[in-house]
C-alpha cells in the first residue's frame, strides 16, 4: 500500500523530506523564496516534539543548527542567495569540526538583491567555492517535487552518514511549483544516523582517523567532554599548530567523499548506443531537456540526456566515460555557464562541449535546447 | 491657517481606498466609493490639513481656493 | 500648515508598492514634509535603506539614494557620512532590518554617535516576505513563523539605543502625525545619532492575523497605546501597561564622531 | 487532449495564485491527473502583476510552465498586455470588461468579471473563484463537482458560502456568452 | 576555601597561552570554582568560545567544549541548549568578540532571555591580534588603529545588556576574585539569560601602550575603578566618573525561552 | 631620480600602494595576517585628510566603504578568509551598483579558522565565486613587495576605470615578508580616476549604456539625485522587475570585463621557442617557480614560466596559446588544485597539466617543482 | 578557615613571573626570583588563598600541612 | 657568496622578529644587497614557538625563506630540536647554554645568552640584540658599523643605550668564543 497522492509545492517537500528523515531542529531567517519551508517547519516540528527557532540573521541561524547537531539533533536551515552568502563563514566551520546539518538553498537570481522572485541555478559554484579556503562539499540539487522530498532525506543520510553539513540547491521553479508526489510510508524511507562512539570517555578521540575516515561522534551530555574547534586539529581534536595535522585533517576530510564517490554521485542517464549528443542539465532546466530530448528523438536524432542530483562532488567520472561516446555535450543552466566549466574540465577535449545560458529569471525552453540539439546533431 | 484651503483629489489614481482619510476628517466629507476616494461635501471641508497628512499614498491635498 | 513635498518625491515612481493602508507611505511622506521645515538643500541630502517593505522608501524619495543589503544600512551611511560629513544622511529602516538582521549596526552607530537621523518604520511583522515574526512582533502574537504564537519578548528599541550610545531618541507614531513631523525635524537638525522609532500599520501581513483587518482598525490602536512623553512618567506601572510614550525620549550634547575625526586630520596635518 | 495550460493574471491580492492552486487540486485530487502549477509574482503583496499557471496532462508533465496557454484570464491590462500575444491559435482569452482587447488575435470574451462581483457576490475579492465559473466548462478534464470540492476545501470555511455564490455567478455568466460551449 | 577545580581542566593544557600577568587565566579558574560551588554536573555543562584571546579558554576546560567562528558563540551556544535544555550553556566571550562583531547576538540572546550564561572578558582590546582598539578600549586610549588615540565612545555593556532584555546582568573584576565566584556562581544558577562582564587585564597589547607597564599596575586600576553596587547608587555623579559599579547589577524572574517553547511542544502533541 | 630603496612588508607595500593610488577612506575589522594594513593606514590617512574607520564587523566594513565610495573617495579594505567570507553578500552589492573600490585578502590557511598565521592560495575560487549569482570579478595576486605596490594602485585603477570592485589577493608570505623595494616617483605612477558625467542632473542616467559599458559616476551630493540598488535596475537606476533588464544590465558588467581583457590580464612570460614545458603560478609560489626553472634550464631542460598578475578574469588566451606550443604545463599552488581547474578548462586537451600542491601552510619547495619538471621533460 | 594551609608551588613550570600573587599575598612570603615564582617565608603564610584565588597559571596552591 | 641565510628561532616576546628585521634593514639600507626577511609565529603574543628568517644576495632573491641556514640562533630547546636537522654542513649553531646539543651536527656554540643578558646587560629583554652581537662577525655581508646603525633606528630611544650594551656584551662573547674568526 502507497500514501495517497499530494499536491506539493517543492518547499513543502522539504518540510516533509526533513521531518520523515528525522530532522528535529530547524534555525532560520526569513527570505524569498525559501520561507516556506521555515513556515513549514515551524507548524510541524513543534508536533514530532522538535524545535524551531527564527534567529536574528542568517549568520546566527548557521551557527545555531550547528549548536543543535553537537547537541545530538538532525538539524536543517533554508536560506537564499544572499543568506546563503551570509552562511558561508559558518558553513566553513561546520565542514571543518564536521558537524552534520542540512543548508537549503533555494536559488533566486542574484547577484546581491537581484531578482528575489524568479529562478536560478547561479549559486551552483558559490556551493563549492563560497567559504574560505579548500573544504569537502556534498551538494543536490532535485528537479521536481518528487525527487526533492527523496533529495531531503539523502541530504540528511549524507549529512548523517558522512558527518558534514551537506547542501540542497533548488531553484525557485522547483521550490514553488506545486507538483503531484505520493510519498513513501515512512517504514520504506532509508534512514542513516551518525555514528556514536563505542568506547567510552577514557579512550575517545572526537576526531580519531577510522578506516572508513568518518569519526564516531557523540552528543554534548554524554559524558565525552570533548573540544571541536574551527583551527585546524588532531586526533583529539585540539590545534597543535603543525603543518602535518592541516595536511592530515585535510586530506581525511577530502576522503570522506573521494572515497565514497560511488555513494554520493546521484544521476540518471538516458543514453542509448547510438547516441551522439548528450544533453546535462540538473534541477528545473531538466524538465525542458526531457522535453526536447523526446522530441529530438522523435525527429530521428541520435541525443540522449544524463540528468545529475549531485552536483557535488561533481560526478566526474559518469561525465568522463560520456565523453569517449559521444561528439557533443549540450549544458543547459540558468547561469552564465557555471558547472559547464567542470564538464569541460573533466572531457578534456574528448567531446565538444556546448552551453544553454539563461539568467534573467525566466526557465530555458525546450524548443531552445531542441534548437542547439538539431545544429550539433 | 484651517479654512484657507479645501481638500483636493489631486491624484485619483493613487488611491488604495484605505479608508485612512475618512478616519480622520472632522467633518466626514470624505468617502470611498467603489474602492476610490471622492470628496462628497466639498463645503464642510474646514481645511485641517489632517487628510493630507495622513494619507499614506500622496493622494490628496488641501488647496487654496485660487489654487484650483 | 501646507508643506511643499512634491519636490521630494520621484512623482513618476508613485503610486507606491505598498498595500493599502500601509503606514509606511504616511510616515515617508511627513518625513519630507520634516526635510521641508527643516529647509535643508535636498541636494545634500542622502537616504539609505535596506531590505523589506521600508527598504522601498528610498526609491520615490527625490535625493541621491541607496538601496543597499538587509539590515546593513547603518554601515553604508557610515561610509557615505564621513567620506562627506556635509551631507544629511538619514537612514529608514524597518523592525526586521533595522532590529533583526540589522541590530549591530544600529547599537554601533548609536555607540559612534556618529550623525546620521535614523528612522526605523516598525509594523512588527516582515512584511515583504509576508508575514514572519520580528523582535517587535509583540509576544503572543500570530506569525507564519509563530503558527502556536510568539514566545519572543520584544526589543524596547528607545532603551537599546540609548543604552549604546545615541544622543537623540524619539518615538512616533502613522497616527500622530503632526507628532512626526517635529519629532523628524528634530531628529534631522540634531548633531550626533538620532533614532527614531516610527511606529507604522501591516493590515495584509500583521493586522489580518491579529483581529486587526483594518489601517482604521491599527491606527486606533496607535492612538490608544501612545502616550506623550510628557504625561508618561506621570503614569502609574499598571497604567503604563500595553502602552508606550512617543515623543522626544532622550535627547544629549554629545561629541559627534565626523567633527572628532576632523579634530585627527587638523591636528596631525598641522604637525606635518 | 495531451497537455492543456491555463494561465491566470491578474494583479496581486486579486487571488490568481489561489484560483490556480483550486483547479490543480481539483485536477489531481478529483481527477487523478498530473498537474503542475506555477507562478510569479513581483515583490508587493498588493497591487504589483502576478500570473498564475496550470498545466495538466494524462503524461507525465516535463515542462512544468505555460509555453501557449489553451486559456489565458487577464484581470488587468498590464497583465492582457503581456500575456495576450503567448495564446495558443485556438485558445480562448476571458478578461474584464474594463480591459481593451481590440487587437486580440484570439477569440476574446469581455465579461464585467468585477462588476458581477461587486454587485451579484457583493464581494469583490470574490472575483476569482467567480473566474473559475467561467472557465470551468472550458476546461474537458475537469469537472464541475471536482471545482467545486476544490473550492470547499481551499477557502476559509467562513466564505464557502459566499465563494460558491461567486461560483455559480460565474458559471451563469459563461452560459449567458455561450462560452465553453 | 578550598575549591576543587583540577578535575575541571586538561591538566595536559597547561600553562595556557596568555600572556604573563593576563587577567583571562584568573577569570577561567575563578569561573571553574564557581562552578564548584554551584556543584554543577560536569558532563552536562558545555563552554561555547569564540575568536580572540577569550576564545581559547574552551580548550582548558574539561567540559563538553565549542571554539565556534568569530562573535558568533551566541547562536552556536543557543541551538545547544535549545536542542537539550538540560545542558547548562556557558558562553566564553571577549570585548572584540562579545561587543563588537558579536553585539547582535548578544542583544538577541538577552531578548530572548535563554538560559545561558555569558561571561565577557573585558580586557579592552584586541589582543590575539596585537591591540586593535574594541568598542571597549577607553576613549582617548591609545591602540595600534588608533595611532591618534581613540574616539570612539564605549559600550556601557551591562546597560545594553539590560535594554536588551537580559534578566541578570553582572560585572566583576579579576582584581576582586572572591566578589567574582560570588557573581559567577549566581549567574550560572540563575535561569534565564545571565550576562557576566568579566574586567581583565592585558599588559602586553593594552598596558604598554597606555602608560601601565606590569599586571600589577592594571589590577591596581581595576580596584581604584571598581565601586560595589551597593555603594554605587549613593555616589554622586561627580564620585561616579572614571569608576564602574560590580556586583548583580540587574536581576529579574522572566519566563525563559527554552521552558517557553517546551509549552507549545506539549500543547501542541496534547491536541494531537 | 628615483626614490630610495625601502625595507617594506607585503601589507606595508598596500598601505603605500594605497596612499599613492589617491585612496582616502580605510574600513576595516582586525583579522591576521591582514591588520598591518589598516594599521598602516590608520596612521596615514589622515595625514592625506582621509579617513580611518574600525567598524563593529566585516559586513560592515564593506558597506562603510562602498557607502565611502559612493560619497566620492577611493576606498579600500583589509581582510583574511574569515572576514573575506562575511564580506561576501556586501561585495555582491558593490559589483550590481558598480562601487569602485579595492578588497585586499591576505590569504591565510582555512577553511574556518584554519592556521591563521600561515599562507595559502586556498581564497582564489572564493575570489571568483563567494557572492550567489553571476558577476564580474578582478582580482590581482602579487608575488613579491614590489607587485604588492604595483598591483594595488592597479587595483585602484581597474576599480576606477571598470567602477567595480576590485579584489587584491596577497597571501600571508607576500603580506608579511619584508624585502627591498624601491617606490615610484608620485608623478611617475599612473593614476586613473572614475569618469563622472558630462550631462546635468537632468539629462543624467547612474547606468546609461555607453560604448565602453562603463557609466559615469557623480558623487553623492553633487546634485544628481541618483538611485542605486541590488535589484536587476535599468539605465535610470530603477528596477523594473522585467527579465530583458536582468539580462541586458549582467550583459553590460559582464562586458567592462570581457571587451578589456588586453587591458586587464596581467601576466609575465619567460617561455622560448624550444620549450616543451611550462610552470604556471602566481603569488609567492612564483618565486619558488623561478628558482627552479632557472636551475632546470641549468640542466639542459627546456622549460619556461608564465606568472599570472590577473588571476581573475583568467587570462584564458595566453593559456590556449601556450597549450599549442608545449607538451606539459605544471600549476603549483598553495591549495588542493584551484586554478589549476582553470588552466585544464581552457587547455581542455591541447596539453597535460599537472598540478603541485601544497596546503598545509608550507610553501612550495623550488625542489619540488623541479623534481616534476625533470619528470615530465 | 584561614591558618588551616600553607601556600605551596605545586606547578613551578607554569608561572610566567607576573608578580600577581606578590601583589596579593599580605604577609609578603613570596618573590619572583629569575622569572619564577618562590615561596621565601612560608612560616609567614596565614593561608588566606589570595595568591590562589588571583593566580591567573594554576601555579600555586593553599594546601593543608599534611597534603604536602 | 651568492645567498646567505640565518635562521633566529625561539619563543614569542624574545624578540627574534625584531632582530632578524635590524639584520635586514642593515644589509639593505648599509650595504646595499638584496634581502628578504619572513617570519612564523603561533597564536600566541608571549611563549609560543617563534622563527624570523633573512636571506641575503647580491642577485634577485627568488625563494624568500631559508631553505639551508648558515647560521640557526635557538633560544629555545623546542626551536632548537625543530630547526638543528636543516643547517648547512658547513653552518654555525648558536644557542643559549640551557639548551641540550648533544646530537648536533654542525659547529655548535652554547653561550651562556640569558645570563649575560640578566646580570651584564640588566634586562634580559636584550638578549635579543645580544645575539647580534654575537653574530655579527659571522655574516661576512654586514659590516659592525652598519648593524649598530640599524639596531639605533629600530630600537625605542630610551632602549638605546641599554640595547648597544647589549651588543658589546655580544661582541665580547663572540670574541671570547673565537666565534666568527
Amino acid at each position: 500500500m502507497t500514501n495517497k497522492a499530494k499536491l506539493l509545492q517543492g518547499d513543502e517537500a522539504v518540510v516533509e523530506g526533513a521531518i520523515a528523515a528525522g530532522a528535529r531542529f530547524f534555525a532560520g531567517y526569513p527570505i524569498t523564496p525559501a520561507s516556506e519551508i521555515a513556515e513549514g517547519l515551524a507548524e510541524k516540528l513543534p508536533v514530532h516534539g522538535g524545535k524551531f527557532i527564527q534567529m536574528e540573521d542568517e549568520l546566527a541561524s548557521m551557527a545555531c543548527i550547528i549548536g543543535a547537531s553537537l547537541s545530538g539533533l538532525k538539524s536543517i536551515t533554508a536560506t537564499s542567495g544572499p543568506g546563503f552568502s551570509l552562511k558561508q563563514e559558518n558553513l566553513g566551520l561546520g565542514m571543518m569540526i564536521e558537524a552534520p546539518c542540512v543548508v537549503v538553498n533555494v536559488q533566486r537570481v542574484g547577484p546581491s538583491t537581484g531578482l528575489p522572485t524568479s529562478p536560478s541555478q547561479g549559486d551552483v559554484m558559490q556551493a563549492k567555492w563560497g567559504t574560505h579556503g579548500d573544504h569537502p562539499v556534498i551538494a543536490l540539487a532535485p528537479s521536481s517535487v518528487k525527487e526533492t522530498f527523496e533529495l531531503t532525506v539523502k541530504a540528511f543520510n549524507f549529512a548523517e552518514r558522512f558527518r558534514m553539513p551537506v547542501i540542497l540547491l533548488l531553484d525557485e521553479i522547483v521550490g514553488h511549483m506545486r507538483e503531484k508526489v505520493v510519498l513513501p510510508k515512512q517504514e520504506d524511507i532509508e534512514i542513516w544516523d551518525r555514528k556514536k562512539p563505542e568506547v567510552g570517555p577514557e579512550d575517545f578521540n572526537p576526531y580519531e582517523e577510522t578506516e572508513d575516515h568518518i569519526p564516531p561522534m557523540p552528543a554534548y551530555g554524554e559524558g565525552y567532554r570533548y573540544h571541536t574547534t574551527g583551527l585546524f586539529h588532531d586526533k583529539t581534536g585540539f590545534p597543535r599548530g603543525t603543518t602535518e595535522d592541516a595536511k592530515k585533517l585535510m586530506d581525511r576530510l577530502m576522503a570522506k567523499i573521494e572515497d565514497n564517490m560511488d555513494i554520493i554521485s546521484l544521476y540518471e542517464t538516458d543514453i542509448r548506443a547510438e547516441d551522439e549528443v548528450v544533453v546535462l542539465a540538473y534541477g528545473s532546466t531538466m524538465r525542458s531537456v526531457i522535453n526536447a530530448v523526446n522530441r529530438a528523438r522523435d525527429e530521428g536524432i541520435n541525443v540522449g540526456w544524463i540528468k545529475l542530483k549531485t552536483i557535488w562532488p561533481f560526478p566526474e567520472e559518469i561525465v568522463k566515460k560520456i565523453s569517449q561516446d559521444v561528439n557533443t555535450i549540450i549544458v543547459p543552466e540558468l547561469n552564465r555557464g557555471q558547472l559547464i566549466k567542470e564538464v569541460k574540465e573533466h572531457v578534456f577535449g574528448n567531446a565538444e562541449v556546448r552551453g544553454i545560458n539563461k539568467y534573467d529569471g525566466t526557465l530555458i525552453k525546450p524548443d531552445e535546447i531542441l534548437d542547439l540539439i538539431r545544429e550539433v546533431k | 491657517m484651517p479654512n484657507k484651503g479645501k481638500v483636493k483629489i489631486t491624484h485619483p489614481n493613487r488611491c488604495k481606498g484605505c479608508n485612512i482619510c475618512v478616519m480622520y476628517c472632522p467633518t466626514d466629507v470624505l468617502k470611498v466609493v467603489d474602492g476610490q476616494i471622492t470628496v462628497t461635501d466639498i463645503d464642510g471641508c474646514v481645511g485641517c490639513f489632517n487628510c493630507e497628512l495622513s494619507c499614506p499614498d500622496f493622494v490628496l491635498e488641501v488647496v487654496e481656493e485660487d489654487d484650483k | 500648515m501646507k508643506y511643499d513635498i512634491d519636490r521630494f518625491f520621484r512623482q513618476d515612481k508613485l503610486p507606491h508598492i505598498w498595500c493599502p493602508g500601509c503606514g509606511h507611505g504616511t510616515i515617508m511622506a511627513n518625513l519630507a514634509r520634516a526635510i521641508d521645515k527643516a529647509d535643508l538643500d535636498p541636494d545634500k541630502i542622502v537616504v539609505v535603506s535596506g531590505i523589506g517593505c521600508s527598504g522601498r522608501a528610498s526609491g520615490y524619495m527625490n535625493f541621491d539614494t541607496l538601496h543597499a543589503t538587509h539590515g546593513r544600512a547603518i554601515p553604508f551611511a557610515t561610509g557615505i557620512k564621513l567620506a562627506n560629513p556635509e551631507l544629511n544622511v538619514i537612514v529608514i529602516t524597518g523592525d526586521g532590518d533595522g532590529a533583526a538582521i540589522g541590530g549591530n549596526h544600529l547599537i554601533h552607530g548609536g555607540r559612534r554617535n556618529i550623525d546620521l537621523t535614523v528612522i526605523l518604520m516598525n509594523n512588527h511583522i516582515y512584511g515583504m516576505t509576508s508575514g514572519q515574526f520580528s523582535p517587535m512582533t509583540p509576544t503572543g502574537a500570530n506569525a507564519t513563523t509563530a503558527p502556536y504564537g510568539n514566545i519572543d519578548q520584544n526589543f524596547n528599541l528607545a532603551d537599546l539605543t540609548k543604552a549604546s550610545g545615541a544622543s537623540f531618541i524619539a518615538r512616533g507614531t502613522a497616527f500622530n502625525t503632526r507628532q512626526l513631523i517635529e519629532i523628524f525635524n528634530d531628529g534631522l537638525l540634531h548633531k550626533g545619532f538620532s533614532f527614531i522609532e516610527a511606529i507604522s500599520q501591516c493590515p495584509v501581513n500583521y493586522g489580518r492575523r491579529n483581529n486587526m483587518d483594518t489601517a482604521v482598525e491599527m491606527l486606533k490602536w496607535q492612538k490608544e497605546s501612545s502616550v506623550n512623553i510628557n504625561k508618561w512618567d506621570k503614569l502609574s506601572d499598571e497604567e503604563k501597561k500595553g502602552k508606550f510614550p512617543t515623543g522626544v525620549i532622550y535627547k544629549e550634547d554629545k561629541r559627534e564622531y565626523t567633527e572628532m575625526y576632523q579634530e585627527i586630520i587638523d591636528s596631525v596635518q598641522k604637525e606635518a | 487532449m495531451d497537455r492543456y495550460e491555463i494561465r491566470l493574471s491578474g494583479a496581486g491580492g486579486q487571488g490568481m495564485i489561489l484560483a490556480g492552486i483550486i483547479i490543480a487540486e481539483a485536477v489531481l485530487y478529483e481527477e487523478g491527473l498530473n498537474v503542475t502549477q506555477t507562478q510569479s509574482y513581483g515583490p508587493e503583496s498588493r497591487g504589483g502583476a502576478s500570473r498564475a499557471e496550470v498545466v495538466l496532462s494524462n503524461d507525465v508533465i516535463d515542462f512544468p510552465k505555460v509555453i501557449k496557454p489553451d486559456i489565458l484570464v487577464s484581470l488587468t491590462q498590464k497583465a492582457y498586455d503581456k500575456y495576450s500575444q503567448d495564446v495558443k491559435e485556438e485558445g480562448i482569452v476571458i478578461v474584464d470588461d474594463s480591459i481593451d482587447t481590440t487587437d486580440s488575435q484570439n477569440k476574446t470574451y469581455q465579461l464585467p468579471i468585477f462588476e458581477k462581483a461587486i454587485n451579484e457576490v457583493e464581494m469583490k475579492l470574490t472575483a476569482n473563484i467567480l473566474v473559475l465559473g467561467i472557465i470551468d466548462n472550458l476546461i474537458p478534464q475537469i469537472r464541475t463537482s471536482s471545482i467545486k470540492k476544490a473550492i470547499k476545501n481551499r477557502v476559509p470555511e467562513n466564505t464557502v458560502a459566499v465563494n460558491m455564490k461567486a461560483f455559480s455567478v460565474g458559471k451563469k455568466m459563461a452560459e449567458g456568452g455561450n462560452i465553453g460551449e
